[in-house]
């Protein structure tokens, strides 16, 4: 394969998206649910996860510079289970793209495009999706380096254009039931937090690897602010009607009013939501098609990148029954889901490889010492 | 089963095919095998009616449900 | 060259499949043409019979539009033609009625223009939350539209005409920009409903009629606002007293206060009126209280009295009286509101949950006793700080040109 | 299916390797002959049926047979008169000169060279050069006497510029290396030349500043340009579609311009220039997207006005490629998100239109689009009265006969003005393109649909490259430093770096800390 190299920065900007696109929606409705006003401090909570997550790929890249988890998972736990694991990996990434496409379509389908067939929307994203990633990580680092700033400043305007609206007030009581309802709240951000594992995917393509942590560790506190941030002008928007609503941050969106002109402007939100969404959907599909290239023993993994949208789409349908079902999927199973498989498993492996390459470096201490002395 | 969804995938797997080969001459065996089998299992999963079987989803939300149990408290 | 060739055949055939499904898919699904459209401008919930509401509808007519704004249409001069008209149908709910109403009309009804809610007094004291959930599950109508309470029929206030606006949903919606009543929209509405202290006031609006000589006009009015406790309308408060809620919600904004200082005959008014409203929840043992603390200033815009405001023990005196003024509204309107109508709609539970969460759950759900029991305290400054464009009452003058 | 496919592949090569063969000339590997008369019956077989190939044979100083050759037309017929003709043909009695000591003392002529075989004495005379061949010698003298009739140097029509130089190229191409030269007068400026084409024999100079560009660039531009084999270049057009990193692309992976301050300019920041024979339009490669949208004239005026041309510039980019697409997807999609009376008095004028706004939209854009293409064909003064024609019908009567809505025809020419802001003429067409596409796509999904195809774009642009370099260049992937030139335009001091994609070895091209002012210069 050709030595493909994304920058540092490029890595952080294709990460930030990944985690908030999605998590920007529907993360002020979940964790209300739990919290209430005091859902703003359950990023804080579920971004040790997101740290830690990061903490670990690091770790484990450090050891294993030039590969995937599901390379050096062979190495670690022999070739066998290594290959279950990393199976595991890539159901789990295949899942979570489908799903993250339903979820997408079903937002586009339930409040906008109210009489499109789901497949329209579901099909035109992945198609898109599999040209970039066709294009390889180099033309994705690029890309989302375009759509950042179109993602981000938006956002930005957002917070800003909805200011007069705001009543800060809303974020008394704090903790008024002591710090239980935040942390239960933070359990479902934490499944978002959890997917920084993505990082192992991309850190051993980085032209900087030095810098690569430092950008990790920022990413992650980026998308902590930003969820803190958006969960907190939600609050001061809608106050104690956030956990009625499914979309709160469509809600608000629909709030802005500028000199009773710029009004209604929920399409434009969505539109812009939609790019942040691409880049979610195209780093997953990234991930599932490298690691079944991987998986396989393949040198190039463009060609699998069609027959793995084609499962995408299935898994889509296949992956969620409704839109309330997949609400209860996303509080019920899918944090602990998420969290098991990229932070605690993760874990585990990166202990076993700490111990091995103790042992081993002793042994060849031991070998150095005795044959070549 | 579904014969339109069956009959449209199977549509879609043969431009991809069409499109696809061409490049793929040269690569090795193991590249096309991986490449077609990939396909089957997409023409394969095509056949079912998958949003009304018991699809991913629900066999986790079986494992992770003493943990949200926990949480609904 | 086999490879170009193969790159050739994939480009068409992606081209051609591209364009092809583009044809497929244009022309169905959600697209809907401007002329396809029903526009609503304005709606109205009333009761009819036992357990059915009637919903009307005022929509826009652009064929009507288009003839008065261009030149050739609007030479008759005669009358103006009306932009819209009012259709209603009967259903157990909105839902219900919508889609009979739909089977009537020839175009799609189209809610996202929608600004103006109003319910009739007599669906209002029945309950609206029934109502209410399905204009916010919806997706189209808006967040931002503007509800009220009519006297009588809502559908008489949507068939009423308008001078100036384009239709008499746009004159409300102007009144209520003008903040001289309440302002609330649908989402303020869902959130104080919700609230802890699950009471609102809507602006109330009235048919009024002005007898000219050839033919009398009737126009909707503002006037004062309904009370909603729980989700029922149990009171409604006057137009002055409604300032008093203005005051102590803090959204006086252009109107103009006018009071008479004591001893001295005539009037002063001031405007405009800016004011910081702070309302403090305090908590000793058993009893709780609330302090409203007001500060405000005002500027002289017509003064009637014999006090020429220069001199500034005059100035004192005057705003003695302009506290006094506010603090008799204030006091008038809260009396009201807590041992007549029993419902919180000042937002006293808000303060004291944030300020005491403890305490505060233990009255929670009852509430509605302890509130008007809740002791107020005044601390109201008041200051005038400019007199505008002349110092002496105009009366001064003529006198002292006299002697 | 496959083995079908794989016989036609086959007889598409066997069909090029003929093609291939048919283009290679017979070679006559012949060099001249010591016999005079043997060489002029191969030469007079070659250009038979020539009659423009002049033969005039004469005495050399009296004594010997020789020939000279020239196409008429294309030598200066006066100078070989004077300066060849007349001192050779006077009879000298003394002196006994060799044939090359003679050439050497008595012609009046700068620039000769000797030629040894048959098809240099062809090309020699083909590019106008006279060719004098001799009895007894089997050496040729090809003559700088070539002169032709070219335009004169006049301001270019399609890059106009209120400041600046007004020369433009011309067809001739060594007028265009001497206009290149008279800017750089560094001999650092290299100029490499290369016929292409096997019929048109057109002479191609790559021209590129030693030290600034960047080697491997240049050889892999010289591997493209070797890399043709075609029958003729009549235009530089030829080249560049034949070089292209991505023939599919609707955006130019290649500047063209007609103007030597830009192709200079270019050169200075590292970049390559082909100039072709008988094209008054250079390219410049590799490029940017951005550079589509640079002026040179951007830097001809005070920064400020230049930047705020330049963000006005991206607007109308976005406006022409995407107002019309938007006003459909919003009109028929999004009706919330118009304000109440604008949607009221856009429902008021389409109330009589019998069509869809889509169908409204392509009708007037592809009306509009011919309206163009037909006043730049037709000549001056009837292109002035097809566009009032068309100006008369669409904004005025169509209107009125209820055929189009007044809302649609302002949207319309909003998007004509704003596809006429972008300097480049083929960058504009590229965006012209695309939109319809766009329209369809917010015809189906609306805001959804144009998104889509934003995404569609730039997925294509950041995959895109032009000789290697990223289409996107200081945007994507980010150089924070060249951000200078793009988002907005420094000033000139403040500019001290070349863009890093061309030269990476001579990065500084001025002194930096040059901030003019008061305290600087002077007393």
């Amino acid at each position: 394969m050709k030595t493909v190299k994304i920058s540092s920065l490029q890595m952080a900007m294709l990460m930030y998206p990944t985690i908030v696109a999605t998590a920007i929606l529907s993360v002020p409705n979940l964790t209300a649910t739990y919290a209430n006003q005091d859902l703003w401090i359950s990023p804080i909570f579920a971004s040790i996860i997101g740290f830690l997550t990061v903490f670990i790929s690091v770790r484990l890249h450090k050891l294993y510079p030039e590969k995937t988890v599901i390379q050096f998972s062979e190495q670690i736990i022999g070739r066998i289970p290594g290959k279950i694991l990393g199976l595991a990996f890539l159901f789990f990434y295949i899942q979570s793209t489908g799903g993250i496409t339903r979820s997408y379509a079903e937002f586009i389908v339930s409040s906008f495009l109210f009489q499109t067939p789901i497949i329209v929307v579901i099909v035109s994203m992945v198609l898109l999706c599999a040209f970039a990633v066709y294009g390889g990580l180099e033309v994705l680092g690029r890309i989302t380096q375009v759509l950042f700033p179109l993602f981000f400043v938006p956002l930005f305007l957002l917070i800003i254009l909805l200011s007069p609206e705001y009543e800060f007030s809303n974020i008394f009581p704090i903790l008024e039931r002591g710090l239980l309802p935040p942390i239960k709240g933070a359990v479902v951000p934490g499944g978002w937090f959890s997917e920084f594992f993505i990082t192992i995917f991309l850190l051993p393509f980085l032209a900087d690897k030095k810098k690569g942590s430092k950008y990790g560790i920022l990413t992650v506190f980026a998308v902590m602010i930003t969820l803190v941030v958006v969960n907190l002008i939600v609050l001061f928007i809608l106050g104690n009607t956030t956990s009625s609503k499914t979309y709160p941050l469509m809600n608000i969106s629909r709030y802005i009013s500028i000199a009773d002109f710029f009004e209604n402007l929920e399409s434009v939100t969505m539109a812009i939501w939609i790019l942040g969404t691409f880049v979610k959907i195209s780093v997953f599909f990234y991930v599932v098609v490298l690691g079944t290239a991987q998986w396989l023993n393949i040198e190039d993994y463009r060609p699998l990148v069609w027959p793995i949208g084609i499962l995408i789409v299935e898994f889509s349908f296949w992956a969620v029954p409704s839109s309330m079902a997949f609400i209860h999927y996303e509080i019920t199973a899918f944090p602990f889901y998420s969290v098991t498989i990229q932070t605690i498993i993760p874990l585990f492996l990166l202990g076993i490889a700490f111990f091995r390459n103790k042992n081993r470096n002793r042994n060849k201490k031991k070998e150095t010492n005795s044959v070549y002395k | 089963m579904k014969w339109g969804n069956f009959l449209a995938t199977a549509f879609i797997i043969l431009i991809i095919i069409l499109l696809q080969w061409p490049k793929m001459k040269q690569k090795p065996k193991k590249e096309k095998s991986a490449f077609i089998v990939l396909l089957l299992i997409g023409l394969f999963l095509s056949m079912f009616d998958l949003p009304y079987i018991g699809g991913p989803a629900k066999w986790i939300e079986y494992v992770f449900n003493p943990f949200g149990e926990i949480l609904e408290k | 060259m086999p490879k170009r060739r193969s790159h050739f055949i994939k480009k068409f055939l992606i081209f051609i499949s591209f364009i092809g499904s583009i044809f497929l898919l244009s022309g169905c699904w959600d697209r809907w043409e401007t002329n396809d459209i029903a526009i609503v401008t304005a709606t109205a919930i009333d009761k009819k019979g036992d357990n059915q509401i009637e919903l009307s509808l005022q929509i826009f007519i652009p064929k009507a539009f288009g003839m008065s704004s261009s030149p050739s249409g609007g030479a008759g001069g005669g009358a103006v033609k009306e932009l819209t008209f009012v259709i209603s149908q009967k259903g157990v709910n909105m839902a219900d009625a919508l889609s009979k109403l739909q089977a009537e009309l020839p175009r799609k009804i189209f809610w996202g223009q929608c600004k103006v809610f109003i319910f009739g007094e007599k669906i209002a004291k029945e309950g609206i939350q029934d109502h209410l959930d399905f204009l916010l599950r919806h997706p189209q109508p808006r967040e931002r539209a503007y509800m009220f309470v009519s006297k009588g029929k809502a559908k008489h206030i949507l068939e009423l005409q308008s001078r100036l606006e384009r239709s008499s949903a746009e004159t409300m919606r102007e009144l209520v920009d003008l903040e001289i009543g309440l302002k609330v929209t649908l989402k303020d509405l869902n959130e104080m409903l919700t609230s802890e202290a699950q009471a609102a006031a809507l602006p109330y609006l009235k048919t009024m009629t002005e007898k000219g000589k050839k033919k009398s006009f009737q126009f909707p009015k503002i006037f004062g606002s309904a009370v909603i406790k729980k989700d029922q309308m149990v009171g409604y408060i006057s137009q002055r007293e409604t300032r008093g809620i203005l005051w102590i919600r803090d959204e006086i904004k252009s109107y103009t206060v006018t009071f008479e200082p004591e001893e001295k005959k005539g009037n002063i008014s001031l405007n405009p009126v800016t004011a910081k409203v702070d309302l403090i929840p305090q908590i000793n043992g058993v009893n709780w209280s609330m302090l409203v603390k007001i500060q405000t200033e005002g500027t002289v815009i017509q003064n009637n009295s014999s006090l020429d405001t220069s001199n500034l023990s005059n100035l004192k005196v005057v705003e003695k009286a302009f506290q006094d003024g506010i603090r008799k509204r204030v006091e008038f309107v809260i009396e009201k509101v807590q041992n007549e109508l029993r419902a919180d709609i000042l937002g006293f539970a808000k303060e004291f949950h944030r300020e005491y969460p403890k305490q505060w759950r233990k009255v929670e759900n009852r509430w509605d006793e302890v509130f008007p029991k809740v002791k107020i305290k005044y601390d109201i400054k008041a200051h005038i700080r400019k007199e505008g464009y002349i110092n002496k009452p105009m009366k001064f003058r003529i006198e002292e040109e006299k002697e | 299916m496959i083995r079908n496919i794989k016989k036609l592949l086959w007889n598409m090569n066997e069909k090029h390797k003929q093609i291939q063969k048919n283009l290679q000339e017979p070679k006559s590997e012949s060099s001249l002959h010591l016999s005079y008369h043997q060489n002029i019956e191969a030469l007079r077989s070659v250009y038979n049926n020539c009659s423009d190939v002049i033969f005039r044979e004469f005495l050399l100083l009296g004594k010997k047979k020789a020939m000279i050759i020239y196409m008429e037309g294309l030598s200066d017929t006066m100078g070989i008169e004077k300066h060849v003709l007349s001192p050779l043909m006077q009879e000298t009695k003394n002196e006994s000169l060799t044939v090359n000591e003679m050439i050497e003392h008595k012609l009046i002529i700068s620039n000769w060279n000797s030629v040894y075989s048959l098809p240099e004495c062809i090309e020699s005379i083909s590019s106008g050069n006279p060719i004098l061949l001799c009895e007894g010698e089997n050496v040729g003298f090809s003559l700088g006497l070539s002169k032709w009739e070219k335009r004169s140097i006049e301001e270019p029509e399609a890059e106009v510029s209120i400041r600046g130089p007004r020369e433009g190229f011309i067809e001739s191409i060594r007028v265009n290396i001497s206009l290149l030269r008279r800017i750089i007068k560094s001999p650092a400026l290299k100029i490499k030349t290369m016929k292409i084409g096997t019929y048109t024999q057109t002479t191609i100079a790559l021209a590129y500043v030693e030290g600034i560009a960047d080697k491997t660039l240049i050889e892999e531009v010289t591997n493209r340009l070797n890399r043709i084999n075609i029958d003729g270049i009549l235009d530089s057009e030829y080249i560049e579609e034949m070089i292209e990193d991505n023939p599919y692309s609707p955006f130019p992976q290649i500047l063209s311009t007609e103007r030597p301050d830009i192709a200079c300019a270019n050169l200075l920041e590292g970049r390559l220039v082909i100039l072709v024979e008988g094209s008054p339009f250079t390219l410049i490669a590799p490029i940017s997207f951005f550079s589509l949208l640079q002026a040179q004239e951007d830097y001809y005026q005070r920064f400020m006005i230049s930047t705020f041309i330049r963000w006005l510039r991206y607007v109308f980019l976005g406006v022409s490629l995407l107002l019309p697409s938007f006003y459909v997807a919003v009109t028929t999609f999004h009706q919330e998100m118009v304000p109440s009376a604008l949607l009221l008095s856009i429902a008021a004028a389409r109330e009589f239109v019998p069509f869809p706004a889509i169908i409204e939209v392509l009708l007037m854009e592809i009306t509009f689009e011919a309206l163009r293409e037909a006043g730049v064909r037709l000549p001056r003064q009837v292109g002035a009265a097809v566009s009032i024609v068309g100006a008369l019908v669409i904004g005025q009567a169509a209107v009125q006969a209820g055929l189009v809505s007044a809302p649609m025809v302002i949207v319309v020419a909003i998007t004509g003005i704003a596809s006429f802001m972008i300097p480049r003429y083929v960058a504009g067409i590229a965006i012209r393109l695309i939109r319809f596409p766009i329209i369809f796509l917010a015809g189906t999904l609306g805001l959804l649909g144009i998104m889509l195809g934003i995404l569609a774009i730039v997925i294509h642009l950041c995959s895109l490259r032009s000789f290697g370099e990223p289409y996107l260049a200081p945007l994507a992937p980010l150089k924070t430093k060249e951000l200078k030139d793009m988002l907005w335009r420094s000033p000139l001091w403040m500019m001290d770096t070349r863009p890093h994609l061309t030269g990476e070895a001579n990065l500084y091209k001025q002194t930096s800390d040059q901030k003019p002012g008061p305290n600087k210069g002077g007393d």
